[in-house]
């Protein structure tokens, strides 16, 4: 992990390290987000999720997205972390830090870095369901 | 011309591997893409897909180069 | 500390505590908000602080808050507390946390639940400083 | 009429206590502040505070009751 990075990972994210982080640099307000393992998507209950991704560009395209963020906002230091591989229901899949000096900007910096994240970043999701096949989240459709 | 292709996510179980290489007379990424589409039954219309070039994002008209690597990238579905 | 909850506490907040009580009732998404001491106040640099607060009306206010959050946001949860004593340089004295379907409302309910903390719940907070008085922030001015 | 009267922050500070009770013709909350203001050289204007009776936030020309507790709110600087 490092401040100012993206970073893919294959073991579990803690939270309180990454924060720890950001609490040497930045000083005053402290946004976090994170997504955490749903039990169901659209109704349908999960059994089991696995995150792919292109990893290299993964990480160049979120550096690129904190980037962004450090000079559109008036923030002093920002990180992020999405896990790969298999996960549990409540494990958490991507993980967002942003320190500012006012929590206006910290906030308004944590969620496009999210926002940005979920639309740009070359990772990918696949869900085993109690009933029905296997299924690509956002994939399916797209084949239509 | 010969190719690298990686494919993941979707593809990837669909092409039944994760890289490949290929001699090819495609000079495009969108020309690649059909050709390999075809091929494999890919389910993916382009439309939906992003395309890579040499681990950068790329347009699908740019000209290949011989040695490339390609990787077409479905939906993302991070978070 | 309890969900749905506003506290007052007189001794350190652990985030990671908290947030797990999120965790568990909740799903999806989660933000947190944490307001760190800083090692100055608008330039002058600060060597002491302490928080004090009207601890029933405090709480009462809190809850309301958090109550008012649940109601006008898609949120499925929240939890803050707010640190009154003495504190030191890089000290929690606020934290925020919100679980939530989605990322959406989640944000905006962090964001408000912080909001009004800060300006209707009874908390004072009182600065040292390396050179010159000490002074009540906020209050100095409301004086003249 | 004879009221508690608690002190917070500058107040606190200012008064030199923390509470006590007071025997006073004041009525109202307003009337209370003024009052004490005076008597004390607190610091702070009126417009600049809000009041409690009996740990909820009330009005200023309120009515009080024999035995209420009342508390001056300066402004509040949380988080």
């Amino acid at each position: 992990m490092g401040l100012n990075r993206f970073q893919i990972s294959e073991i579990a994210i803690e939270p309180d390290t990454l924060r720890s982080e950001l609490l040497n640099k930045v000083a005053g307000a402290y946004v976090s987000f994170e997504g955490w393992v749903r039990n169901h998507n659209e109704g349908a209950p999960v059994q089991a999720l696995e995150y792919s991704a292109y990893r290299v560009l993964a990480e160049k395209e979120g550096d690129r997205i904190i980037a962004e963020a450090l000079d559109r906002f008036e923030i002093a230091g920002a990180a992020a972390i999405h896990r790969v591989g298999m996960l549990a229901i409540g494990d958490i899949a991507v993980w967002v830090g942003v320190g500012s000096a006012h929590r206006g900007p910290a906030f308004d910096g944590c969620r496009y870095i999210i926002d940005e994240i979920k639309d740009r970043v070359p990772i990918w999701k696949r869900e085993s369901y109690e009933n029905g096949p296997d299924q690509w989240v956002n994939c399916a459709k797209g084949g239509l | 011309m010969k190719l690298t292709i990686e494919y993941y996510a979707i593809l990837k179980e669909q092409r039944g591997r994760g890289s490949e290489s290929l001699e090819t007379p495609a000079r495009k990424p969108a020309e690649l893409y059909d050709e390999l589409k075809a091929r494999h039954g890919l389910s993916l219309d382009r439309s939906t897909l992003k395309v890579a070039v040499n681990e950068e994002f790329a347009e699908w008209d740019q000209p290949l180069q011989d040695g490339d690597t390609v990787v077409f990238i479905p939906p993302v579905a991070g978070g």
